[in-house]
């Protein structure tokens, strides 16, 4: 048992840090330090630098183009990734559907999406919650019936995370008759966006942010050949995926760099005659997210250990997701109270290229609340943290 | 002891309460906020005529020495609209250091003016370094020909961009950080030396980034490098009024997640018959009325000790800061994703709640003062 | 609305001040403020002071012997007998019993019960819980059967605290058959303990102490006209004085009274080269815990004063359950951290008034872990604070 | 990075797994907590048959060479029995400072004997007044004619009332606070200058109040002055165990809680059916996790880096602080009055978890330190 990179992992990481130094682009990495949004234009051409690399897709096998790299590997990438400001790639396509595809789709199917996919040519967007169907996915009502050789789709799907861009939705669909059970009655089918009868409507967030959306299907029509695997088996297909998405969800290497932007931060930030690091109480409550988080840390390395020898990943990577947004979010906190009176200013559009006001607040201040109003979202999304709960509590406690 | 409230009190409470659930609503508090001034000068004029302007000021200013308490009782039910208009700004803050520390003529100048709502002010001390600490100010006043001309920044202040008025806190002598050398002074805010940046905060309340460059002044207002026990007593008084608008915002707050899961189903059943979230809500009650009670507590000893004590309205503003923040989180998280969005009154109510805990001093901040008074 | 005392407020509490200073025996004052404890002569000494004072019953009606105070007197008394170390009356015979009996007993029961209890002639103690009935009481399971003039009783209460003193016990009993409803079955009976077929056995707790007992009935004959109002009632009645129980069970004069201890404590305990209170985050720790007690202080008074303007203290006295006891056993921590190395001694013996060895640790600090494991009791008694919470969830909320 | 146990790692951690299992179920620790020497000889000579006091010691020395994580595991296996005999003060405490500051004489008067189980040591650090600062002695050793003799007190020296020999943290210049001039000495414990004062803890575990009067030594142990380095390095040895212990003692905190809310009927369902429950008890599932991976943490960094990581350490024993807290609350909570009660396990483990957090450095000062490092 030990800790420390072998020698072919510390050339990794060397490779790794020159890869990002030299082909991450400055501004893409300046937002994405600071938390502000990229455009459609800045993730594409990230992700297709990284597909130049070979690197787009790290957790697909060898055989359809992924990096079959170690978990270490993956690690280390994760974490020079988040120090050098390279952003996490959209994750509908490439660690979402593309997975679900290799792994349920046919031959055509697989042909036809994923070498898309993995160039970054396709944005893709999640179609899974409905205004009924929140936690409770298994209750979504959009249906997809069955005419000829095509569904004709109607319904509406929410929180369509940046589906304003999107080219194709993955999408649950109720195929069963109303009767039916839930795990019968649902199929996964792929979706053109660019269908004239699919209308996106925008949801305005309390950061004021417009990230996520309403899809209405009105008698879409769609080719059966886009259905996934088999009809009624929908609701097992998306499962399977939860559990591996549950680990990259606790987003250790971020926080990690984020917690160590915040001590260079307050090692300078004035607070009356001294600097806000003095202030005992703060520094002690920066320390507890720390040790937390160093915890959370070897938990998902554990995790990832019990992996690499064969293990899937249980039901306690819900650990993961719990404590990896409880700790995205009391960092959210501690930026907050960071910034103190500069907290309060609404002025996004200071960060705007066309922005020539003068600045308010220092540096990233104002960015703070908003930052933290958006992150409520990660204790809700992917599973909310009670549903999370409720699974280590049956699955692994045997409540 | 006495907890009732007197027949006044029950006034003035029920007029405001009125006022809020009639012509207060979510949509309209939404048109004000788009409106190019960002509050509501109507509504500015019914406070006047309503008599809630004259409020805090003495029978001998021409109001109607209304004390902690009833002050406490109006921001609570103004919490319940989030209600926007610079109250705070203009009537507490700026207003009471006009009667706390001006001379008769400056009294006569201002107070009919503000209790009349035709004149909007604000009060201009923090600066970008001096975080919470009220003693540090850099922004400073020298004679120039006999007469004080103001040089420096300010930051975040409340009603800055649309008050007519500004009182602004300038160091006269000693340094950055001493407690002695900050004195008061009333500034034209139209004045051509007087660069205003002027936001909405993310809240929905208006405030401005200032910098002055040789301003002349319309005078200093109190005593000469004396200012900080003014300024100190005026902002616990702002503190005592956000704290008590805390405490109606949580109270809406914990009403709407119960609606919400008295109603909203998932898994074939209400979300409110789940215990572990009954249990939480029951939290956040418990969380609302030990803010309720403290807000109390703190708004009775300043009245006992002549609108004054600090060390009752820091525990005041600790307590209330956590319930704050606990309360705002699981209304957020309980409602879900609707609770994020902008159209429903629940994420608004939660970045009120946020706001709160960071101006006057954060939690902390009056947890450790109130453990070193 | 005021927080001041009247004058004649003041004058009550100069009385108050004056009587204690005279009448409360030293040693007792010293092993309350110690939290030793007292022996059951101790006991029965100060509450016969009391009585004699006429303060025995501070919440009995005046026809009966109560003081007929005011709630700000009450308030009054309970914070001056906790400066000054004046112990709380044992509760049993005086603060439940006899509102039960005074409430629903027969003229001839208040005859014979009610002087005896108000002059502590007798010791009472509570037969409420089964091993099978906690926090679910209605679940009771000794029976009493009628047999002419006489129940026989059969079973086991437990957790009968200080029952090994009692002349007297009040029980629930089910006098329906099993196949009843819990609410119609169960009846209120008062037993004398000196019955031999009666059997006290002693429950050691985690801190060494013999506090509570198992109580066992075997075939014990009780006069019928022991019994309390109708049979079925019990229910009832025991749940009418539920409610009542829960504003004293906060305890904040108590915790007051400790935290100030606390304070003196920390200014003068050395930790290295500085005194403890010059710990920030201690500091910080200590007034987080007493600005939560004065929002409670606040809150009980709210309760108190709707009392006195006639309403009952509704379901949300159950928040001064809930808190009072996080406050009480949040402050035992806090002594447990100050006394540091010494909480770890197990030596209760050295507190014996025939110990002669010498002190080990400064002042009480060996006793602080041991209050510390005894009070974990006060969230689970009286109403579990999980059954507090559900009691809030439903009657306030609605949930 | 590897995270598997090497084949020698399951060895012993099935060894001890079974000795605790088999030999050390709660009545059996009851029957020797009753013993009149608190602790069982004849399990300490178990320990010694079976290598078990060898571990921590070099090859050289005649030891096992085991690693930090080979400590933690045997410690996490006495966790879950609560184990009492004094592994943890003779082997890691008094044998390590031998083994790291003792020269070659040393070394082979003491190690040997401490490996086959045939001398009981203690270290005597704290005093009354030193709290959790190492750096804090008053307790002097000065020279008579030539020879140290040592005068002073010390607090709850673990073991001490049992030790054979004493290892004595003695001040032999500067002053009270300083971290120059601490100097370890060793003590005969028997000697008629010496007055112990013997005791249980609260968890069953062995000490003693030590007091010295011109007591003479059995000689300084490493070089005059410069003790401290070598005194933190084995305090945070001891510490790294405790976290372990504990780590160990909540996995069986919180499997009895389990156990019992699946058996437990109340209101005619189990109470583990209550889903205020279920969550409060995955709450505590994920504080044993987080312990267990920090615990991971900071056995490997120590061994990266040869035996000593202060700033890993602190991070540990600060998080397995906290979640030993919570669990060892919860479990007393879930149990009800029955996990109160002497007779059962869950509440002598809860002693157990409580005297942890407050060994060796408060949850706080842990904290604390780690920032600042």
């Amino acid at each position: 048992m030990n800790s420390n990179f072998t020698a072919e992992e510390k050339d990794f990481q060397q490779e790794v840090q020159q890869f990002l130094q030299e082909k991450l682009p400055k501004e893409t990495a300046r937002k994405t330090k600071s938390a502000l949004h990229l455009s459609k234009e800045e993730c594409v051409e990230w992700q297709k630098i990284l597909h130049k690399q070979g690197w787009a897709a790290t957790n697909w096998p060898l055989e359809h183009g992924g990096t079959g790299w170690t978990q270490t590997q993956k690690y280390i990438f994760a974490n020079e990734c988040a120090k050098a400001g390279g952003p996490d790639v959209i994750p509908f396509g490439l660690k979402m559907v593309a997975p679900i595809i290799y792994t349920f789709g046919n031959e055509e199917q697989k042909q036809r999406f994923l070498p898309d996919i993995l160039a970054s040519n396709v944005w893709w967007c999640q179609g899974y919650s409905e205004t009924g169907a929140g936690s409770d996915l298994a209750g979504v009502r959009t249906t997809a019936v069955k005419d000829g050789d095509e569904y004709v789709v109607n319904g509406t799907k929410t929180w369509t995370t940046l589906g304003q861009h999107a080219d194709w939705i993955f999408c649950l669909v109720r195929t069963g008759p109303p009767s039916a059970k839930n795990q019968e009655a649902i199929s996964f089918l792929l979706i053109n966006m660019h269908d004239p009868k699919i209308k996106v409507s925008p949801i305005i967030t309390i950061d004021g942010r417009h990230e996520v959306n309403e899809v209405h299907f009105d008698e879409v029509r769609v080719p059966a050949n886009n259905l996934i695997g088999t009809e009624g088996q929908g609701w097992t297909y998306a499962k399977v995926l939860l559990t591996h998405e549950r680990t990259g969800i606790a987003r250790v290497a971020i926080s990690k760099d984020r917690l160590v932007q915040l001590k260079e931060l307050v090692a300078t930030s004035p607070n009356g005659e001294d600097k806000l690091m003095d202030d005992v109480i703060f520094a002690q409550k920066i320390a507890n997210v720390e040790i937390d988080l160093l915890a959370l840390e070897y938990t998902e390395l554990r995790t990832l250990s019990a992996i690499s020898t064969g293990q899937a990943p249980g039901p306690e990577s819900s650990i993961l997701k719990i404590v990896g947004t409880q700790i995205i979010q009391a960092i959210d906190e501690l930026y907050v109270e960071a910034a103190g009176y500069y907290s309060m200013p609404f002025v996004p559009y200071q960060f705007y290229d066309d922005y020539d006001g003068a600045q308010i607040g220092p540096d990233m201040a104002t960015n703070s609340s908003l930052r933290y109003f958006n992150n409520r979202k990660t204790s809700i999304y992917g599973g909310s943290n009670e549903i999370q709960t409720n699974i280590i509590s049956k699955a692994v406690l045997g409540l | 002891m006495d907890f009732s409230l007197s027949s006044e009190q029950k006034m003035i409470q029920d007029s405001v309460s009125r006022f809020v659930l009639n012509d207060y609503d979510f949509d309209t508090r939404r048109k004000i906020l788009g409106s190019t001034t960002g509050y509501s000068q109507e509504n500015w004029n019914v406070f006047a005529e309503l008599g809630w302007l004259m409020l805090p000021f003495s029978e001998e200013d021409g109001g109607l020495s209304g004390s902690m308490v009833d002050l406490a009782l109006v921001m609570e039910e103004f919490g319940k609209g989030m209600v926007v208009e610079p109250f705070i700004a203009t009537t507490v803050m700026a207003g009471g250091l006009v009667a706390l520390a001006g001379n008769q003529q400056q009294k006569d100048d201002y107070l009919p003016k503000i209790m009349a709502g035709e004149l909007q002010m604000a009060f201009a001390y923090a600066e970008s370094q001096s975080r919470y600490n009220l003693n540090n100010v850099k922004c400073s006043a020298n004679k120039i020909d006999g007469e004080f001309v103001i040089t420096g920044q300010k930051s975040v202040v409340l009603n800055g961009n649309h008050a007519d008025t500004l009182i602004v806190a300038a160091r006269t002598s000693g340094d950055t950080n001493d407690t002695h050398g900050i004195s008061l002074f009333l500034v034209d805010a139209k004045h051509a030396s007087v660069t205003r940046q002027g936001y909405a905060n993310v809240d929905g309340h208006q405030a401005a980034d200032i910098s002055f460059d040789n301003t002349p002044t319309l005078g200093l207002l109190g005593e000469l490098d004396i200012a900080l026990p003014a300024i100190n007593n005026i902002i616990d008084r702002a503190t005592l009024a956000i704290c008590a608008e805390a405490v109606g915002a949580m109270q809406i707050a914990h009403e709407r997640t119960l609606e919400y899961a008295k109603t909203r189903k998932q898994f074939g059943r209400t979300i409110g018959s789940f215990q572990a979230l009954q249990h939480r809500m029951v939290n956040m009650f418990i969380e609302h009325q030990q803010a309720k009670s403290i807000l109390l507590m703190a708004a009775l000893k300043m009245d006992s000790n002549n609108g004054s004590d600090a060390k009752a309205l820091s525990a005041a503003k600790s307590r209330i800061g956590k319930a704050a923040s606990l309360v705002g989180r699981e209304s957020i998280q309980i409602h879900g994703g609707i609770g994020m969005t902008d159209e429903i009154d629940v994420g608004h109510i939660f970045k009120r709640l946020t706001t709160i805990q960071f101006l006057f001093g954060s939690t902390d901040v009056h947890t450790r003062r109130f453990a070193s008074l």
